[in-house]
């Protein structure tokens, strides 16, 4: 599939929206990669900890690990917000709040499933399990993991990092390969 | 070791407890071993009487819960207090598996919420509660979790030598 | 603050809106949800909806043998994870009748200690960050980083700790900690001086917190409260001091309280806790005697059959592990007595008639921590 | 008085120097200058609230951190517009434009320096406080539209708060108006070349300072998007460029509660060496420092004590404040 740099809003693979989105300028690349750009380097977190990693989130934005260097300013209310980090285990009691966030924040947004369970349950996930959901990605589709119980507040800033490379150079990238890729065919 | 203080507590809460539950078996255990001063074995009923007898000398509620014994369930009540020497009672009650004991909420507030967690993880029903719905577990949810026939636990399968 | 009394029930059924400070809140310390109905800003009922993080612990217990349910209690209140931690394994040894080396009770005393100092620095300044001060949640969390790093030394992790064995801990303090902590505590000292002028004394604050959500005595002994909230409202009752445990006996330092029981009084018994739990820190350190850090105990602990209820100070009150054991290697029941679960409730004798400003004054000076209340 | 009336320049520029076009031209000047103002202080509310708490604030977009806000607002442009469903669709778009339209009309009558005004407004700050009323409006269209409990509550207590806090700030204004016997802001900063009226009138400027700040929603006046009870007040349902909007509006309304302190009691572009303008704009972000200053170790205040203090303390203390200096002014 020949990736064109994705357009402006690009909803997280093929989750639907809850609203239509607003005209997209496509195509142009060098504009798409500064939005690009200016997406990833101004993420927006929500304020949503669940369990013990929203303490190593809230680690995170404290004087020593400060992720405001990286212009990330948590922000209360989900239509403000880019980055939903999914801290905590999700016990089945959250999962609909979860779905009802995820659908409120406004397109181009990303996941991130911190913590081992966001990721598939971690130390709580064992077959006889009735409470919680085996990770994050059950619900809503997830762009990083991390992992680690609860993982230090340098992980997290790692997966913002990881986060900004792959909505960056990762679509540069891909582009590139669908060239190649294009190229060949032709031959 | 027993403080005097602690001791004249205990022999008036015998006597107390003794004149308002005179069918239960009141019995002082050791507090280095058990962490409780004074059992009071019930089987009957009773819990009502304990609970304003122990409010009267002004205890504190500490815990409710029950244990499933597959036959039948045991509910605990544990009572405590900070106002003269420290002294802990525990209230034994053994009744059938679909027995609907009175709560005791009338007189200590705090058991609303205790009773409606042991409702929520043991499906008992108390009678007079306020509002017996779930509290923790999805209002939704048709399971009692912490029965000994639900789930993975030692009665479903064999687990005594789980080493992973 | 608006007495309800004197509104009749007609007049306030038809001006009454329901509005869930919902289980996504920046201001709920979690997810927790408050169903607050309102009349305007007023506060007519609260009703806290819990459940949002129940993770199963006690029906964890009944399938793991004792030793694999060791990292289960830091992760019920994991701002006081190491004296949750230290709880269940003197329940457990109280079960078997294991006896624990000094020099071990030394270690957990220390340990539980900064570990307190940390869980307050966090409940006293997200209280101020609820009333929207947001400059001391930094201060108070860069302080707590300096704890961290000391129990990280030791015990490999920041948050969730599984330092405590049956019998002791894990391994022996270094050379760098014993510094490291001594460093600390005067580091600690001289910080005092900075929250007492930005907070202590800052006139907004006072006035934010003053005669807001007031727990009378009787209250809380009906509602069965326990910790810094019931201290806040003058009762005496302190677990190390009342049921001393542990090495409790062998130190000294008294238990603050205060009388007026507002959201003011529970915070300055929590910011004087620091003072206290510094000053055992100290003496601990001072008489650390040497010897064994874990006493001879098989690999796995079977204890005889019976039940025990063992009871300890956590950062939020009495917390406690009733252990119900069949003589085999795996517990019958084990039910965890959370003191948050308890302190929460009096909201809802407490709230009615505050402003909604003040319900997230009272939530957060009450200091709960969800997981705990979920278990 | 400004560079237009100077009698020369009509023969130099004749067409451009007319009143048409210097207004034009001022009003393309405050378009350019009113982003880029906001954008700086965005920027520097975030290093000063870093440094306040002990961390470096934006550090990795452009040199230190510098472009940090341009991204933002590019980001924010390539948000998606949501409009959430049971909104009241046209008070919910109109709602933005209206509360920036007020804040770029304010910068008129501001005196930068003798020659650098864009129009002397003969009703001077009377045009500036009646245009910053209209803003409240559209904070309420906005909190009403956007069909949510909590931004509805901030958007009452915004209407309640700048109702409270309009009286004080025009009667600590009125004893300069005396004293200069003129409204226009060029008139009054001229006035202060001997002693800035800051000395004459020390309890009035408290109360104006007091009054703004309240006025424009900041620091232990925040009530209206307090974060930590109304998630983010009237502007919880705002997404991409529209919310910025508010943003923008929130920190220009800011610059001229400053600009006008400076020309007020700070003696406008008095000062020693440099040309007055730099000095106009030196105080104007003083100022700005001090209410970011404060917004970042004070608490917020709660409700009902906002509107006891301005009814109960701030009214009656300006009423006695003008009463003494109507009494001075006519022993004098």
């Amino acid at each position: 599939m020949e990736v064109k740099g994705s357009p402006i809003c690009l909803p997280s693979k093929g989750y639907q929206v809850e609203a239509q989105e607003s005209p997209a300028v496509v195509g142009f690349v060098p504009v798409q990669d500064l939005l690009n750009l200016a997406r990833v380097n101004a993420l927006w977190p929500l304020t949503f900890g669940i369990a013990c990693c929203a303490i190593e989130m809230m680690a995170a934005g404290v004087a020593r690990f400060d992720w405001d260097r990286f212009g990330i300013i948590p922000r209360g209310t989900p239509r403000q917000a880019d980055v939903m980090v999914v801290a905590g285990t999700i016990p089945h009691k959250l999962v609909s709040t979860i779905k009802t966030l995820y659908d409120q924040m406004p397109a181009p947004k990303y996941v991130i499933a911190m913590g081992n369970c966001a990721i598939s349950g971690g130390p709580f996930s064992y077959d006889g399990q009735y409470a919680i959901v085996n990770g994050a990605d059950k619900i809503i589709p997830v762009d990083v993991y991390i992992p680690g119980c609860p993982p230090r507040p340098e992980a997290l800033l790692q997966g913002f990092i990881k986060i900004q490379t792959k909505y960056t150079k990762g679509i540069i990238d891909a582009n590139r390969r669908a060239e190649k890729a294009a190229r060949r065919a032709k031959k | 070791m027993l403080t005097a203080g602690q001791k004249k507590l205990l022999v008036e809460l015998k006597s107390s407890l003794a004149e308002a539950v005179p069918e239960g078996q009141i019995s002082e255990s050791d507090y280095a071993k058990k962490g409780y001063h004074l059992e009071v074995r019930l089987d009957k009923g009773g819990l009502r009487r304990v609970a304003q007898t122990m409010l009267d000398k002004r205890f504190m509620l500490e815990t409710v819960t029950a244990v499933d014994f597959i036959d039948s369930f045991e509910l605990v009540y544990l009572y405590a207090t900070y106002y003269h020497q420290y002294c802990r009672v525990l209230t034994r009650i053994r009744i059938a598996k679909d027995a609907q004991p009175y709560s005791v909420s009338a007189i200590y507030p705090a058991a609303i919420w205790l009773e409606r967690e042991v409702y929520d993880f043991f499906g008992i029903r108390f009678q007079e509660h306020p509002d017996l719905k779930r509290i923790i577990n999805p209002d939704d949810a048709d399971y009692f979790p912490l029965l000994k026939n639900f789930g993975k636990t030692k009665f479903t399968d064999q687990i005594d030598d789980i080493l992973c | 603050m608006l007495n309800i009394k004197t509104i009749d029930d007609a007049t306030i059924n038809q001006r009454v809106y329901q509005l869930n400070l919902g289980p996504q809140h920046p201001s709920t310390h979690g997810v927790m949800h408050l169903l607050l109905t309102l009349d305007g800003e007023v506060v007519v009922k609260i009703e806290p909806i819990i459940g949002y993080s129940h993770r199963g612990h006690e029906k964890m217990a009944e399938n793991r043998i004792y030793e694999q349910y060791l990292p289960n209690p830091a992760r019920m209140d994991y701002l006081s994870g190491m004296i949750f931690n230290h709880g269940y394994c003197m329940a457990v040894e109280k079960l078997c009748g294991i006896e624990v080396p000094r020099r071990a009770e030394y270690i957990r005393v220390i340990t539980s200690e900064l570990n307190r100092i940390a869980s307050h620095f966090i409940g006293t300044m997200d209280y101020a960050m609820g009333l929207g001060a947001i400059t001391p949640f930094l201060w108070g969390w860069d302080d707590r980083e300096n704890i961290l790093d000391l129990l990280e030394m030791i015990s490999g992790s920041r948050l969730t700790y599984s330092y405590g064995r049956f019998g002791g801990v894990r391994n022996d303090i270094t050379k760098e900690f014993y510094d490291g902590t001594r460093k600390f505590i005067d580091r600690l000292r001289s910080r005092f001086w900075d929250y007492e002028n930005l907070i202590n004394q800052n006139v907004i604050f006072i006035k934010r917190s003053k005669e807001v959500g007031v727990i009378s005595k009787e209250d809380a002994l009906a509602f069965g409260v326990t910790g810094p909230t019931l201290r806040g409202s003058g009762v005496k009752y302190d677990v190390r001091k009342n049921e001393p445990y542990s090495a409790y006996p062998e130190f000294k330092f008294e238990i603050p309280t205060r009388k007026e029981g507002d959201c003011l009084a529970r915070y300055q018994v929590r910011m004087a806790e620091l003072e206290q739990s510094v000053n055992i820190i100290e003496q601990a350190l001072d008489h650390l005697p040497p010897g064994p850090v874990r006493a001879k105990v098989p690999r796995f602990v079977t204890p005889p059959e019976g039940d025990c209820y063992v009871t300890f100070e956590s950062a939020r009150g009495a917390a406690g592990f009733y252990i119900v054991s069949d003589g085999t290697r795996v517990p019958y029941r084990i039910k965890v007595r959370a003191p948050s679960f308890s302190n929460l409730f009096v909201l809802t004798k407490i709230c009615p008639g505050h402003f909604l400003a003040d319900i997230v004054a009272i939530f957060g000076s009450i200091d709960v921590t969800v997981p705990e209340i979920d278990r | 008085m400004n560079i237009t009336q100077l009698p020369y320049i009509k023969d130099i520029y004749g067409f451009l120097g007319s009143d048409v076009m210097s207004g034009l031209v001022g009003l393309l000047i405050i378009a350019a200058l009113v982003p880029l103002n906001v954008a700086a202080l965005v920027l520097v509310e975030r290093k000063v609230a870093g440094h306040i708490q002990l961390r470096p604030g934006p550090m990795e977009v452009g040199p230190h951190g510098i472009l940090q806000t341009l991204i933002d607002a590019v980001k924010l442009l390539g948000k998606e517009m949501v409009t959430p469903g049971l909104t009241d669709k046209p008070l919910y778009w109109l709602s933005p434009i209206i509360v920036v339209a007020p804040a770029f009309v304010g910068f008129i009558p501001l005196p930068f320096s003798p020659l650098v005004q864009i129009k002397d407004v003969n009703v001077g700050f009377l045009l500036i406080f009646s245009f910053s009323s209209i803003g409240v409006i559209s904070i309420l269209m906005g909190g009403w539209a956007s069909n949510n409990k909590y931004s509805l509550i901030g958007a009452v207590r915004s209407v309640a708060q700048n109702v409270a806090y309009e009286i004080p700030l025009l009667l600590s204004v009125m004893p300069i108006v005396m004293m200069t016997n003129t409204f226009k802001l060029g008139e009054i900063a001229q006035a202060q070349s001997g002693l800035w009226f800051i000395f004459y009138q020390p309890i009035a400027a408290i109360i104006f300072f007091i009054a703004t700040t309240a006025e424009t929603n900041r620091a232990p006046f925040d009530l209206v998007e307090g974060e930590s009870e109304l998630v983010s007040g009237f502007h919880t349902e705002y997404t991409g460029m529209r919310f910025s909007l508010f943003f923008l509006a929130e920190y220009t309304n800011m610059v001229i509660a400053a600009a006008l302190f400076t020309t007020f009691f700070l003696g406008g572009w008095y000062g020693p060496v440099l040309p007055g303008a730099v000095w106009f704009f030196a105080k104007t972000y003083f100022l700005l420092f001090v209410v970011m200053w404060m917004r970042w170790t004070y608490p917020r205040i709660r409700f009902d004590q906002l509107m006891n203090f301005a009814w109960k303390v701030l009214i009656p203390i300006a009423l006695v404040n003008l009463f003494i200096t109507a009494i001075v002014l006519k022993v004098l």
